[in-house]
């Protein structure tokens, strides 16, 4: 079981350390799949463990979830794209004036 | 055993589909040129039954361009996926009815067999654009390939949606995701019969989700040259035809299993029947490849968001609907 | 049968379907397709009904609609004897009302609008009359509502109809939260909301007399008085006469108002434990019966006439289901339906000849150019007067005699007067619209004044023919009567220990006395003229002016509903909640500690995504790190 | 042969997860990306979660990653790749990544449940499909429609992002 749980970690941090590290925003939203991807299989594997099969149908929510973001997040990207010809996430700073 | 079976399965499942994939073309260059009153292949062999033995080898001593600005990697892998995925999702497919053995035992004709075959199959089909998307990004840079790409996953993703949703109104009747449950839901009546308009919107999308005529934009010969495989020769270019073809063959199969029954019918044995339905739609490719004008792309985005879409979303609710009620589906 | 069942639902919501969806190419025969709908629904309804006839109830459960732990509340469908009669009813006016539409609509720029909005409204009140458990039930009734705004609010390009549409769902809103509350009593009581489940235990479970039944049955009531529009809450009525008149003939006539009635009849079970809410449910039937009859007499209005003399029938109807005779209530909704659905049809008419125009100051002497039309009028006003043979007779006269025989006189003669009244004022408007001389010189030749189309007049003769016959099921035959005796299988009469015997001929006389009477006094204000109208009017000014102004109830909404909502609003909350508590206090200050929090949180801010992201993996290492260090170690 | 399998698979999909931290390049990013998702989707099926392998793969590398793959395509090549890999102040970052990791792995290490059921509960007439569809339709009813809605919405979302041009 520590297996799969490490696995899970281990997808998670690096999702995160992507979100943190990259400038490339479509590589973010990746970093953000894998992430989410962590999430799942932690949810599946305690799923197996605990002989519950509700941590699978969390994991078909978390699917329709992370669809639902990647379309938001790709349609920012084009918008984004059209205003600035650019997806560095350093130059998606609107907000901070 | 079971491991030796199977990979004496895959084996065979390879040359037959080689097999297949070879004499497909020559059976399409047959038919086109008869259909436009030509003759067709018919200098090597015996009505030009060798053609395809000898357009493969060709192919192999072809010499294999890359071009400078390519990214190598993807490149190479471009057509190792284009051809891959449709594989995987040919072993799902079973070649003949299943044997029911001595001792409760059944033998399948298929590599890989499950519970939940046709998910498995759309998972695969909906992957085999990977190729083809790749092989846009690296060609270096050439317009062509880039286009054709393009086109390809818009056209991918869109009918992708209207496949699967087709698929779901035979599913809920069939209570199932296995080929052969769904073959055995089916013998009193064809599910075609049940949901005409789940049938054709397959039909179109499965046309489409193949990329060939009427909606093969992403190799649109007049404006794009030959769209994604405008860079890649020879083997390379071989191994996307290969993928095309299996393509043809794994959605017709699917199309006759799901909606015409299988290897149900009367009179005939089931291996016939099977056989015929599968050859009568790569037959209707062909038949639509010497009859239909293409598409323009913005029509073709509109049939699948505008119009069997739409469609597909109300006929699940009656499907579902009726089948909760227990009326009868049509 | 199943399958027949469900597809007396669903034939109008196909119809519904066709015309809302594709409403712009099927417009020349839209009004046929919705007719034709609904005739089919009629024709499939009649296969269930036949079943009850023959004593077998139909009842099926289509699908499991919303499992809740205990609770679980199916979708099902149920013909019993209670919804045989109210299903008869519905599809068979519906469908000759949607026939007479088609005449009357003809040429509306939203024709098939109107016809869509028709069938959804039909289909409502078809979930609502057969559906199995009080949440069905409660889907129709708001259906019904849904469908009656928009009809209501049909032409909204008038203001007042608009305004009119949102008065009836603003009104309706609160008597549907007094079902809603009745509805989670009964789940909390019985756990269960379907009928079958609900009626056999109710006497077990809530006990005779007791509160739980008193509070269901008031709560219940609540719902009924909003939508069948009995006395407090009736003021959407008769300004939802802004819709088009089929509308108001089938809505405000037929069928929607009376799902209160139906509704009452079908929880006897409940209403026959609580004494206290029966008779509150006909203390406010008569109140009402006599209240809206009093103010039809002053009206000039053809539609508002007829708007106030549906009030004063449902109060009848609300005396016969309260004092516990169903039968009577029921019988009285089905007479109802053929000649109040009648009577407006005939207003329609007379307002489709005469270009709009209904203040009957303006007709008179109309029977020569509409003699069809005046015919039908004449039945309906005789079948609602309660004159033998015609429906209404029997059925008024059987509310009131059971409500004499039930112990209830006060009752009794409250609707005696009242019957008198109805019969006055209906033929006041006979009398002056249809008799007499032109008022207005020249008026009817400039409108072109003419008969209606046939499409219109027939569907008007097939219900003048069942008011004449409709209330003959309600003669003693065979030691029976058939109405009750087929009513009671589900909702039977309510048991009374002293039972007070009267001579049936005795109060059958005193009714006709009194019907006929009211005629004659019609007769000899409006076509003799030995008093002239005006001269009672001015020899009783104050009751007139009370009266022609209905009471001054909108009035009394406005000064002592809406008035001090409003100075509440101005003056406390406003002038002291708002701005000084909320824009001032909560407002401003959030603002301002926002503000201060903000400068120091300005740090943290930087603009570049991967930053927020740093904070955010920095929580989640908090978070585990402290369940890691805290709850495991 | 089951820990062999394990660790194979593990290998890819963590493999995967790195190539999309690391790669320059983002077509290549998105190929590692769904290398990983097939590892996961492996992971899932030792897991006897076939039904959520199928799905995804369906959703996650047939959907996510085409639709990803097709708005790169919209833009600009040279300036997809021409992009810097890292931030300038990767350290920090990075440090925080690791110690996340340290983190929950930790975690995943303490982590103690009850074994009694391993495998359990997870298929009706061993069908995993048919046990989600029991479950989803009866007990989590309404998060599936909310689920519903905020596709829904985000569908719309999308489309107005994209389609009005924000100044």
């Amino acid at each position: 079981m520590t297996g799969y749980l490490v696995v899970s970690a281990l997808l998670i941090a690096i999702g995160a350390t992507g979100v943190m590290i990259r400038r490339n925003f479509m590589i973010v939203l990746m970093s953000l799949e894998i992430m989410i991807n962590g999430a799942g299989l932690f949810l599946i594997a305690m799923s197996y463990y605990l002989g519950n099969v509700s941590g699978q149908v969390m994991f078909i929510f978390i699917a329709a979830v992370a669809a639902s973001e990647t379309a938001v997040g790709l349609a920012i990207a084009v918008m984004m794209y059209k205003k600035k010809k650019s997806i560095d996430i350093n130059d998606f700073s609107i907000l901070r004036k | 055993m079971e491991v030796l079976i199977a990979i004496i399965k895959l084996i065979i499942v390879v040359t037959v589909l080689s097999v297949y994939v070879m004499y497909a073309t020559w059976y399409e260059r047959k038919v086109i040129g008869h259909m436009q009153q030509r003759i067709g292949p018919k200098r090597v062999g015996w009505h030009g039954l060798l053609q395809p033995i000898a357009d493969t080898l060709k192919s192999f001593w072809k010499e294999d361009v890359i071009p400078d600005k390519a990214d190598k990697p993807l490149f190479w892998l471009a057509p190792a996926l284009a051809a891959t995925f449709p594989f995987a999702a040919a072993i799902a497919i079973p070649f003949a009815p299943p044997l029911h053995l001595a001792g409760g035992k059944v033998f399948y004709f298929s590599v890989f067999h499950s519970k939940i075959d046709i998910l498995y199959i759309l998972g695969m089909m909906g992957l085999a654009s990977f190729g083809v998307l790749i092989a846009g990004v690296a060609s270096g840079g050439s317009k062509y390939s880039f286009t054709g790409s393009q086109r390809e996953a818009a056209q991918v993703v869109s009918y992708e949606a209207v496949l699967a949703l087709a698929l779901l109104n035979p599913i809920l009747m069939a209570h199932s995701l296995n080929l052969e449950k769904i073959v055995e839901a089916q013998r009193h009546l064809w599910f075609v019969f049940y949901q005409p308009f789940a049938f054709v919107a397959f039909v179109i999308a499965m046309i489409a989700a193949t990329a060939r005529v009427p909606f093969d934009l992403p190799e649109a010969e007049p404006e794009l040259v030959a769209g994604h495989m405008t860079e890649f020769s020879g083997l390379k270019m071989g191994l996307f035809f290969f993928g095309q073809y299996v393509m043809i063959f794994v959605v017709s199969a699917l199309a006759s299993i799901v909606f015409l029954g299988g290897w149900t019918g009367p009179v005939l044995p089931g291996l016939v029947w099977y056989w015929i339905k599968i050859l009568a739609f790569i037959f209707m490719y062909t038949w639509f490849w010497g009859t239909f004008p293409r598409y323009r792309y913005d029509q073709l985005m509109d049939i699948a968001w505008k119009a069997l879409l739409p469609l597909m979303v109300l006929n699940i609710l009656w499907t579902g609907f009726a089948l909760a009620v227990g009326l009868p589906v049509l | 049968m199943k399958v027949i069942l469900l597809f007396v639902i669903l034939t109008p919501l196909i119809g519904f379907l066709i015309n809302g969806i594709f409403g712009k190419w099927t417009k020349p025969f839209a009004g046929v397709i919705a007719a034709s709908a609904l005739g089919i629904s009629f024709l499939l309804g009649l296969f269930p009904i036949l079943s009850v006839l023959h004593g077998h109830i139909v009842e099926y459960t289509y699908f499991t609609w919303m499992p809740f732990k205990e609770v679980v509340i199916p979708f099902g469908l149920r013909v019993d004897y209670v919804s045989a009669i109210m299903l008869f009813v519905v599809t068979f006016v519906s469908w000759m009302i949607h026939i007479y539409s088609n005449g009357y609509m003809a040429g509306d720029k939203g024709y098939a609008r109107y016809f869509s909005y028709l069938n959804l409204f039909v289909t409502a009140m078809l979930i609502l009359v057969l559906g199995n458990n009080y949440l069905l039930m409660f889907v129709g009734w708001e259906g019904v509502g849904l469908a009656s705004y928009l009809l209501i609010g049909f032409w909204f390009e008038k203001s007042t109809a608009s305004d009119a549409g949102e008065k009836a769902f603003v009104v309706n809103r609160i008597g549907d939260a007094g079902f809603i509350i009745g509805v989670l009593y009964m789940v909390y009581y019985f756990g269960s909301v379907t009928y079958s489940n609900v009626f056999p235990r109710a006497e077990h479970v809530l006990g005779y007399g007791s509160t739980a039944a008193t509070i269901i049955g008031i709560a219940l009531f609540v719902g009924a008085v909003g939508k069948s529009a009995q006395f407090p809450l009736y003021i959407w009525l008769t300004d939802a006469m802004e819709g088009p008149t089929p509308v108001s003939s089938l809505i405000h006539a037929a069928t929607m108002v009376t799902a209160g009635v139906y509704m009452v009849a079908r929880s006897n079970a409940i209403y026959s434990l609580s004494p206290v809410a029966q008779e509150i449910v006909a203390t406010i039937g008569a109140f009402t019966a006599f209240y809206a009859a009093t103010m039809a007499i002053t009206h000039k209005d053809i539609k508002r006439i007829l708007a106030y003399s549906t009030l004063s029938q449902l109060g009848y109807m609300f005396i016969g289901v309260g004092i516990g005779a169903y039968w009577t209530g029921l019988f009285h909704l089905m007479t109802h339906a053929f000649f109040k659905g009648l009577l407006f049809l005939a207003a329609g008419a007379i307002m489709h000849s005469m270009r709009g125009l209904l203040s009957i100051d303006l007709m008179g002497g109309l029977r020569k150019y509409m003699p069809q039309t005046a015919t039908v009028m004449i039945i309906a006003s005789l079948a609602i007067s309660g004159i033998p043979p015609f429906a209404g007779f029997f059925s008024k006269d059987a509310i009131l005699g059971n409500a004499l025989e039930m112990g209830h006189p006060i009752i009794w003669i409250v609707g005696e007067i009242t019957a008198f009244m109805t019969a006055f004022y209906m033929f006041r408007m006979v009398f002056s619209v249809f008799y007499g001389e032109e008022k207005v010189e020249g008026l009817y030749h400039e409108l072109h004044t003419h008969e209606a189309p046939a499409v219109m007049t027939i569907p008007m003769w097939v219900l003048a023919i069942l008011s004449i016959i409709g209330g003959w099921v309600g003669i003693k035959m065979g030691g029976h009567v058939p109405i009750e005796w087929f009513v009671a299988h589900t909702a039977p009469t309510t048991e009374v220990a002293h039972e007070a015997h009267y001579s049936e001929i005795l109060l059958m006389g005193i009714s006709v006395t009194m019907g006929l009477s009211g005629i004659l006094a019609a007769w000899l204000i409006y076509i003799k003229k030995i008093i002239t109208a005006e001269k009672i009017a001015n020899m009783f000014k104050p009751i007139y002016t009370l009266l022609a102004n209905t009471y001054y109830a909108d009035e009394f909404v406005y000064c002592c509903i809406v008035k001090p909502f409003w100075w509440v609003s101005t003056n406390f909350l406003w002038k002291i909640v708002d701005v000084i508590i909320i824009d001032k206090g909560m407002v401003d200050g959030t603002g301002w500690i926002a503000g201060r929090v903000g400068k120091g949180l300005r740090l943290f801010q930087t603009g570049f995504a991967n930053n927020y992201a740093y904070w955010i993996s920095l929580g989640i290492i908090l978070l585990s790190s402290w369940y890691l260090f805290v709850k495991i170690i | 042969m089951e820990g062999i399998m394990f660790y194979i698979i593990s290998i890819i999909t963590v493999g995967g997860g790195l190539g999309v931290l690391l790669s320059k390049n983002p077509y290549r990013a998105a190929m590692w990306m769904i290398f990983s998702f097939f590892g996961i989707a492996g992971l899932f099926v030792m897991l006897h979660a076939q039904f959520n392998a199928m799905l995804q793969i369906i959703v996650y590398a047939g959907a996510i990653a085409v639709m990803i793959m097709l708005v790169m395509m919209i833009m600009d090549r040279r300036m997809l790749e021409s992009l810097e890999r890292f931030n300038p102040q990767a350290y920090w970052p990075a440090l925080i990544g690791l110690a996340l990791l340290a983190d929950l792995s930790f975690l995943a290490y303490k982590f103690k449940i009850n074994m009694s059921n391993v495998g359990k509960n997870l298929t009706i007439n061993g069908s995993n499909t048919q046990m989600i569809g029991e479950i989803l339709f009866k007990h989590y009813l309404l998060p599936f429609e909310v689920t519903a809605i905020i596709l829904l919405v985000a569908l719309i979302g999308a489309v107005v992002l994209t389609k009005k041009d924000i100044s």
